[in-house]
């Protein structure tokens, strides 16, 4: 069973020109030949089917919640205002062209005035503004999408085909942030038919309709004839290719690579590394690798709270735990190890290797010279009669097989030490819990946003503050005002090299304070029947997209 | 003399008076294996160290994924680990598992069916429609109900599948012990003059262990089994625990390329589901005075 | 069918062995057309066995040779499947006993008779359902029309066995075996099945009748073979068999029908029990005689004892009064249904009467609380027709003997060391070595765990025994030693016995006094003698018209 | 048994029958409401706030105001016994209440579940009942060899996991020999192996049942009679064991259905299914009270249904049992 990591959302805040050069390493890769872009001549025609493993969304609505499994989905009907090229340039898409006012206090998206929802309504400035209220309307429920528009306080009509983000304070990351599915555009009838209709099949501009959605077995999508509006680093122009595409929901890894095998369905998600290793030598598969933006997968030390509230213990464990070879063998080497807390997609990630570099000799000194230097019969170490361990909680939906496997090499390696590493693998519920209880001091989260800017979010002491939920993302509770200062000046910087710098500073405190242990780039991985061309994964936040793609035969 | 065969018919064992010999005298060869097995699970049990070839949660990320070899009798798993040593140290837990759901389930069952068998009409009624109601609730859907209200677990997992096979033993135990209650020999103790509790402690309570036991031993394969689909479920079990549902699972996730991962520990789950059935039907065989 | 004289059936040195072993060792039969013959042998004589064999039927892992082996003329030697299946039914009828059993209870009746017709000939379907009321008919059901649409659950006993004889005779085969036909049935209806049987052998067919019984089969037979162990040990026309027996066992056979015997008489022949012969030097009159005046020590009162059954309530007890002196045997006799085991039950104060009251020794009985009846019970012993299901399977034998001992003195613990020498000397008193103990009863035959059971009541020292069918699933010469043991210890120990059967022989045998139950009512009682004599009560009448017995 | 005229007879019986049958419903409108009854309160015990549930569950960043809001929308704020009678109000009109995640009325999401689960069921327990009634025929009457190795087939078959068989399954038959799609798409190939993964270990243990009676029956007397009419060794089969050999299973179906029903949750995932199964665990996993409510009620409604027809089956296989009709 393996549900969508549930992607949680950014609180941007003012910066300039958003100039953020992000260099997306998205490759293409089939059996021994690279990647086979679109080969032969484009055919026209029939459904393309598609085994999705992230959970069934509940409401196909990406405004409703907002979460990766209603990305997937969305990027084939919905579009935005604005889309990323591989280079992370900003690029045109229902917005032609945009200004920014020099106070940054308001935007301005002149609208493409040939675009028509596919209920017919006409895209225009109307319905920016209904989109955007429909956003921010609580009713909506929108979490992503809401975190994402947080600093736009109410969109104008200025006339038909221009609409102006008037904002609270200024954001340098709301075109990063209008890439986003979430915050896609849709029809404003369809949003007034309420939320219970429109969740089933909301109404966007896209290559493809939403056509029928059978509850728990698969979404129908159809091509829209009418599609004029690709965006600017599209392949082809018009209609797409495609006839349909059948989404399936198969929760069952091992079933839906059968499923790819066997030829019933064309892409699945979420492989297990295994099998892109097996594909990897399998003539008729493609393996799409596509990992996403934002931060890191990586184990987040608990320093609010004993024994992590002590620098020693947290480099203690970090050099006690060996990494390498377990991401080796069970990523089958499809997964790099990183030393960052950022994606390698973000252009500013820094990395410092010789931080992690495994020193049990160190680790030991360190524990001693922290006054753990007891062991008891099981050879944990000891202090003032409590033994040094780590709760661990595990969240079964958002760690796939491999990472649960990692993790407990990372608990047999940290024994070494003396360490006592509980894991317990707890469903999302549960593990939402033990985090609002601070019932952990080890733990591992994915979160999915688009920039540098996240870790501000992660890191940030005003993270630390949870939601009436009990949520809050800065789980190693790092509360340093230097880290602080620094992140929130790199968020309201218009000076591209500034901001490098104070993310590569503040990137620094963070890693030499030993409060994480980055893992790899949260994996994001589609195989491919290699009949299957011109699919890729956009930029944004690399959700596949069928509307170059064509069936060869 | 030309004593010529007459033909019987062999299809249709019908003659009253043919010994009955569908059973063989000796024990049979899938009772003897049966024992065997029991024996190496229990030994496998006390003393895991003995054996085990390796340390089970010893990892070695470098030797991930080999498959069967003398080295390793049944491959390494993805951290490496010895999977025969796995399999050696998760019987303990597993068994404890089926035995313990096992247990809560008889438990719960003989409670209820003594109470529905000698509480009167009114305990009988009450708990024929308590048991009807548990019915309604069929096993793993039980467990999972359990599972919502106290989180997902091992231990949960446990009682939920012991609580899922109560109302089944309830009912076969109430049926034995009314079967019993009203038997002559009971009738033939009260016309002796015996106590109702006499007649409970010296007859009916005796009388109904073995027959019990037999559900038992039936019952501790099939707990395994419900306790694995939750393991596989992602909803039993913790790492690194080397309990078989669990390993199981997570040899799944790596089918394509390490089928002895799946295999071996299922091959235990469905052989001891097997072996306890199999003496369990030995001894309901012995029971009826068969070999 | 005009072969008067050749044989239907015609045998020589039928063997059958199952897995090997031999169990009947060459049988020699032949029967005319016409012609009754009659097997005759108790449990595992291997009759059953032989009559299966003549079919083919003898059963999976069995292997059956003859010489000779002819059915109608058809030699049946090498006869295949295909060749069996076509005798069978056609050529010869076979006819079980328990009827309920061996016509399958969820087929109609209808159906079943249905069977021969439908496989042996090629009628339509209207033919077939016409021949099969016809049949009905033949065989003397009361209501063919309504019978057809039953299955054999909801027909009594004798209306179950017309049908199972209506099946067999469906296409008048020439042979017509008959394994028991009557065993279970009531004496009345028994007498009316082997009315129905005689008929059909005076069409012309030939019957080979299997027994346990021999007053059964001296009713028709026109030859008797005795079969012992596999072997017909004594063969010959009726009279000449029943009237000059050459063979000790012939004789043991005749002599243990208790109906041709005066009270008190003993019925066993076969000294193979020392103990018997030693208790019975003194013989002694029946008790009941001088004990005449003696106040009652069972009395029944007007008891009446209803249950519910659907749509309604069923009288099983119907105003019954009955009393017995100590010493006395009083004789209670009724076919199935009657209320005679209702009766036991009332008298055991196992179930409460609804009305009417028993009263044991001059004091309540059925009126006390359980808890004040419960020091008294061991005064009232009972034995029943199986004794097996009436002890606990864990226990052995010296177990459940030293339970009941200890338990009528202490009703506590049983201490089975300290209990040994009672239990052997009890054991002895029934004629079982001491070393029978420490067997489990499972073990023992039908006759020693009877011999068990009564050991185990007399453990507890009762004043009066309630017996209810005790015998009935006994051979006839066990039975007849059964019968003797319950006689002398009466006589030794001055009890009291509730003798319940159906059998009016044994009845009339053992009772001082008699009552006739019939439909919950007591319509007959009085002394033995004068019932059995000269029944007053049509009913009684019948049933001793009925009866069984040997020709004089 | 009382005696009685033929009609008389027939009269109470069918008096009984329908005495019966009032008990069967009464029986069942219990169940339903304890069913109903356990769940409610069970569900209260849940850790956590129903209303956080509703909004997007833990993970989410919900306002206070927006809590309050759900809160007052779905009645949280009622006392607990007034919010017990309004479900069971709404429960007599069919309502099954609105799901936290779907925001969807659960009487239509369950509606349009149930078919495909109950037809997968039902077409596992047919095929169950075939393979047991073939091997229970098949080794019965064989000899031992035939015996012990029907005997080894039904304890392995029942002692296989669904997902470790699904596993083999779709291992062997979809990606080794590329007869069967390991995916169920609604197509009649899709359904096979979902089917044969749930009828495989039932029908284990529906033969065992199976072989058992059927060795009773062909121990019966009848048997005999039927072959001393001439009766062929299958005609006996066909005509008179078979029947008896199938009545203890008629009556274990109830139990079987509500087996298949759990293993349904295994294989509904695995072949990717739409179906209860699959709606209950995402709800569990979802902490969807009313939807987990709305399976849970269901599936006992289901389960009771099946418990009356099996009783009807019985009766009408067993005539008697339509005799005994008082108990």
């Amino acid at each position: 069973m393996r549900a969508a990591p549930v992607t949680t959302s950014p609180t941007p805040r003012r910066i300039g020109i958003a100039a953020v050069a992000v260099v997306s390493t998205i490759a293409l890769t089939a059996c021994q030949a690279p990647a086979p872009e679109a080969s032969g001549e484009p055919v026209s025609g029939g459904t393309l089917a598609y085994a999705s493993g992230d959970a069934e969304p509940t409401c196909l609505d990406p405004h409703v919640g907002g979460n990766y499994p209603q990305a997937l989905l969305a990027g084939q009907f919905l579009e935005s205002l604005v889309s990323r090229d591989d280079s992370g340039e900003i690029i045109p898409w229902l917005a032609e062209s945009w200004t920014a006012a020099d106070d940054g206090l308001s935007w301005e998206f002149t609208l493409r005035d040939d675009v028509a929802f596919t209920d017919g309504t006409p895209l225009d400035a109307e319905a920016v503004k209904a989109n955007v209220e429909h956003l921010k309307d609580p009713a909506t429920q929108s979490s992503t999408g809401y975190l994402a528009l947080g600093k736009v306080d109410r969109v104008e009509v200025v006339d038909e085909q221009v609409a102006r983000f008037v904002m609270s304070s200024p954001d340098s990351a709301l075109l990063e942030s209008l890439t986003q599915p979430w915050v896609a555009i849709e029809s404003p009838a369809g949003l007034a038919r309420g939320m219970d209709e429109n969740c089933q099949a909301p109404i966007g501009t896209g290559p493809f309709i939403v056509d029928e959605w059978v509850k728990q077995d698969h979404v129908s999508l159809v091509r829209n004839d009418d599609y004029t509006s690709p965006p600017a680093d599209a392949a082809h122009d018009g209609p797409a290719y495609l006839e349909a595409i059948d989404w399936r929901f198969v929760p069952d890894s091992a079933s839906r690579y059968a499923a790819l095998q066997a030829g019933q369905v064309d892409v699945i998600d979420n492989p297990q590394p295994d099998t892109i290793s097996a594909a990897k030598s399998n003539d008729s598969l493609a393996w799409l690798d596509a990992p996403r933006p934002g931060a890191a997968n990586r184990i987040e030390l608990n320093s609010g709270q004993a024994p992590f509230d002590d620098e020693r213990v947290r480099e203690a464990f970090i050099r006690a735990v060996e990494v390498d070879e377990g991401i080796d063998a069970l990523f089958f080497g499809t997964a790099e190890r990183s030393f960052s807390p950022l994606s390698s997609v973000e252009a500013l990630a820094y990395s410092d290797e010789a931080l992690f570099e495994p020193d049990l000799d160190r680790a030991n000194a360190l524990l001693d010279e922290a006054g753990w230097t007891e062991r008891d019969a099981d050879g944990y170490r000891v202090k003032d009669g409590a033994r040094l361990t780590l709760r661990f909680p595990v969240s079964t939906n958002q760690s796939i097989p491999a990472e649960q496997s990692l993790f407990e090499q990372v608990q047999a390696t940290a024994k070494a030490a003396g360490f006592d590493v509980v894991i317990e693998l707890l469903d999302l519920s549960s593990w939402y819990g033990a985090l609002a209880e601070h019932e952990y001091e080890i733990v591992s989260a994915p979160y999915t946003k688009v920039g540098p800017d996240v870790l501000r979010i992660l890191y940030h002491s005003d993270s630390i503050t949870p939601a009436p939920s009990g949520y809050f993302a800065n789980l190693a509770q790092l509360d340093d005002p230097e880290v602080d200062s620094l992140l929130t000046d790199a968020a309201s910087t218009s000076d591209a090299d500034t901001r490098a710098d104070l993310y590569e500073r503040a990137q620094q405190l963070i890693l030499e304070g030993y409060y994480l242990l980055p893992l790899y780039d949260q994996q994001n991985s589609f195989l491919l029947s290699t009949s299957v061309q011109g699919a890729r994964a956009m930029p944004t936040v690399s959700t596949p997209t069928f509307y170059d793609a064509w069936l060869a035969d | 003399m030309s004593d010529l065969e007459l033909q019987q018919a062999t299809a249709v064992s019908a003659a009253s008076h043919a010994p009955a010999r569908r059973r063989g005298r000796m024990p049979r060869i899938g009772t003897v294996l049966a024992a065997a097995f029991v024996v190496f699970l229990l030994a496998a049990t006390v003393a895991p160290e003995l054996v085990a070839t390796q340390d089970p949660n010893e990892i070695a990320p470098g030797d991930a994924f080999q498959s069967p070899s003398l080295a390793h009798w049944f491959g390494t798993d993805e951290s490496g680990r010895d999977v025969y040593s796995r399999v050696v140290a998760g019987t303990a837990t597993s068994l404890l598992i089926g035995v313990t759901a096992t247990a809560i389930g008889l438990a719960l069952g003989l409670g209820l069916g003594v109470l529905a068998s000698f509480g009167g009409r009114i305990a009988d009624f009450s708990v024929n429609r308590l048991v009807e109601v548990l019915f309604a609730f069929p096993g793993l859907l039980l467990a999972l109900l359990v599972i919502v209200v106290y989180g997902p677990g091992p231990v949960t997992a446990t009682v939920a599948v012991g609580l899922s096979t109560a109302p089944g033993y309830a009912r076969i135990i109430r049926g034995q012990l009314v079967a019993i209650r009203s038997s002559q020999y009971v009738e033939a103790a009260r016309v002796l003059g015996r106590s109702p509790a006499r007649i409970i402690s010296r007859h009916v309570l005796p009388n109904a262990l073995l027959p019990i036991f037999v559900l038992a031993t039936l019952g501790i394969g099939q707990a395994i089994v419900w306790a694995a689909a939750l393991s596989y479920l992602g909803l039993g079990a913790q790492p690194p625990a080397a309990e078989w549902g669990a390993m199981l699972a997570a040899g799944r996730t790596y089918l394509a390329t390490a089928w002895w991962m799946t295999v071996f520990p299922g091959l235990m789950i469905v052989g001891t589901t097997i072996a306890t059935t199999v003496l369990g039907r030995a001894l309901t065989r012995r029971g009826r005075g068969e070999r | 069918m005009n072969t008067e004289e050749a044989p239907v059936l015609d045998v020589s040195r039928l063997r059958v062995a199952f897995d090997g072993i031999e169990v009947v060792h060459g049988v020699d039969l032949t029967i005319s057309p016409g012609e009754c013959v009659a097997i005759v042998g108790e449990s595992g004589s291997g009759k059953s066995v032989t009559a299966r064999a003549l079919l083919g039927l003898a059963g999976a892992h069995s292997q059956a040779t003859a010489e000779r082996l002819h059915i109608d003329g058809l030699d049946l030697r090498a006869a295949g499947e295909r060749e069996w299946r076509a005798v069978r039914g056609r050529r010869a009828g076979l006819i079980l006993q328990d009827a309920l059993g061996s016509l399958d209870p969820l087929r109609t009746v209808g159906r079943e008779i249905d069977d021969p017709l439908r496989i042996h000939l090629r009628l339509s379907a209207a033919e077939r359902s016409a021949r099969v009321l016809e049949l009905l008919a033949d065989v003397g059901m009361p209501d063919p029309a309504f019978a057809v649409g039953r299955r054999s659950g909801e027909l009594s006993g004798g209306l179950r066995q017309r049908a199972l004889i209506a099946a067999a005779i469906a296409l008048d085969p020439p042979l017509l075996i008959a394994d028991e036909p009557t065993t279970a049935l009531d004496v009345t209806v028994q007498a009316r099945i082997l009315a129905l049987l005689d008929e059909i052998r005076g069409r012309g067919t030939g019957v080979l009748l299997i027994s346990h019984d021999l007053a059964v089969v001296s009713r028709m037979a026109d030859r008797i073979l005795v079969m012992r162990e596999g072997r017909i040990i004594e063969q010959g026309p009726t009279r000449t068999v029943l009237e000059s027996p050459q063979e000790d066992y012939t004789k043991a056979l005749i002599a243990a029908v208790p109906a041709q015997s005066p009270r008190g008489a003993r019925l066993s022949m076969t000294p193979e029990q020392p103990a018997i012969i030693a208790t019975t030097a003194v013989p002694t009159p029946p008790a009941a005689a001088s004990a005449a005046e003696a106040a009652p020590l069972l009395e029944l009162a007007h008891l009446t004892k209803t249950f519910a059954v659907p749509g309604g309530r069923f009288t099983a007890v119907d105003d019954v009064s009955l009393s017995l002196r100590r010493g006395e045997t009083l004789g209670l006799v009724g076919e199935s249904g009657s209320g005679k085991t209702t009766v036991a039950r009332l008298a055991l104060a196992l179930t409460a009467p609804d009305r009417g009251t028993v009263r044991f020794d001059g004091g309540q009985w059925s009126e006390l609380a359980e808890r004040d009846r419960r020091p008294k019970r061991h005064r009232i012993g009972a034995i029943y027709q199986d004794p097996l299901a009436s002890f606990d399977p864990r226990w052995k034998v010296g177990r459940l003997i030293a339970d009941a001992a200890n338990g009528a003195a202490t009703n506590g613990a049983a201490r089975p060391d300290a209990a040994r020498p009672v239990v052997a000397e009890l054991l002895e008193q029934v004629g079982l070595a001491a070393s029978v103990a420490d067997r489990r009863p499972l073990t023992l035959s039908g006759g020693q765990r009877q011999r068990v059971a009564i050991a185990r009541a007399l453990a507890a020292s009762p004043e009066l025994l309630i017996c209810d069918e005790p015998v009935s699933a006994l051979d006839v010469t066990i039975q007849a030693q059964i019968l003797d043991l319950l006689d002398e210890l009466q006589r030794q120990r001055g009890l009291a016995l509730l003798f319940i059967s159906h059998d009016l022989g044994v009845v009339a045998h053992m009772a001082d006094r008699v009552a006739v139950m019939q439909a919950g009512r007591v319509v007959e009682s009085g002394a033995a003698d004068e019932v059995f004599a000269r029944p007053e009560h049509p009913y009684t009448a019948r049933l001793v018209a009925d009866s069984p017995r040997l020709p004089r | 048994m009382t005696p009685g005229s033929p009609t008389d007879e027939r009269r109470s019986i069918r008096g009984a029958t329908l005495r019966r049958a009032g008990l069967l419903v009464a029986g069942a409108v219990f169940v339903l409401w304890a069913v109903a009854t356990l769940t409610f309160f069970a569900i209260r015990l849940i850790p956590g706030d129903p209303a956080q549930a509703i909004l997007g569950g833990p993970g989410s960043q919900a306002s206070q105001e927006a809590l309050d809001q759900v809160r007052r929308d779905y009645g949280l704020d009622q006392p607990l016994i007034a919010q017990y009678f309004a479900m069971l109000g709404r429960l007599l009109t069919g309502d099954l209440g609105v799901s936290y995640a779907l925001k969807l009325p659960v009487a239509d999401l369950l509606g349009a579940q149930l078919g495909g689960t109950l037809l997968l069921a039902a077409l596992a327990l047919m095929l169950a009942w075939i393979l047991a009634l073939g091997l229970a025929i098949w080794s019965t009457g064989r000899g031992r060899v035939a015996s012990a190795l029907g005997e080894g087939v039904e304890i392995t078959a029942a002692a296989l996991p669904h997902f470790w068989l699904a596993a083999v399954l779709i291992a062997v038959f979809s990606v080794g020999l590329g007869w069967l799609p390991p995916v169920a798409t609604g197509t009649l190939a899709g359904f096979v192996l979902p089917v044969v993964t749930l009828a495989v270990p039932l029908a284990g243990f529906l033969a065992q049942v199976m072989r058992e009676s059927l060795l009773d029956a062909m121990q019966q007397p009848f048997v005999v009679s039927a072959r001393a009419r001439g009766e062929s060794a299958l005609g006996v089969r066909a005509r008179h064991t078979i029947r008896h050999a199938s009545l203890p299973a008629i009556s274990l179906s109830g139990w079987a259905l509500g087996w298949l029903l759990s293993g349904a949750v295994v294989v509904e995932t695995i072949f990717a299914m739409p179906g209860l199964g699959r709606t209950l665990l995402q709800a569990v996993t979802l902490r969807d009270i009313p939807v987990v409510t709305g399976v849970v009620l269901l599936v006992a409604l289901v389960y009771v249904l099946m418990t009356v027809l099996t009783d009807l089956a019985a009766r009408i296989a067993d005539p008697r049992l339509r005799q005994e009709a008082g108990r």
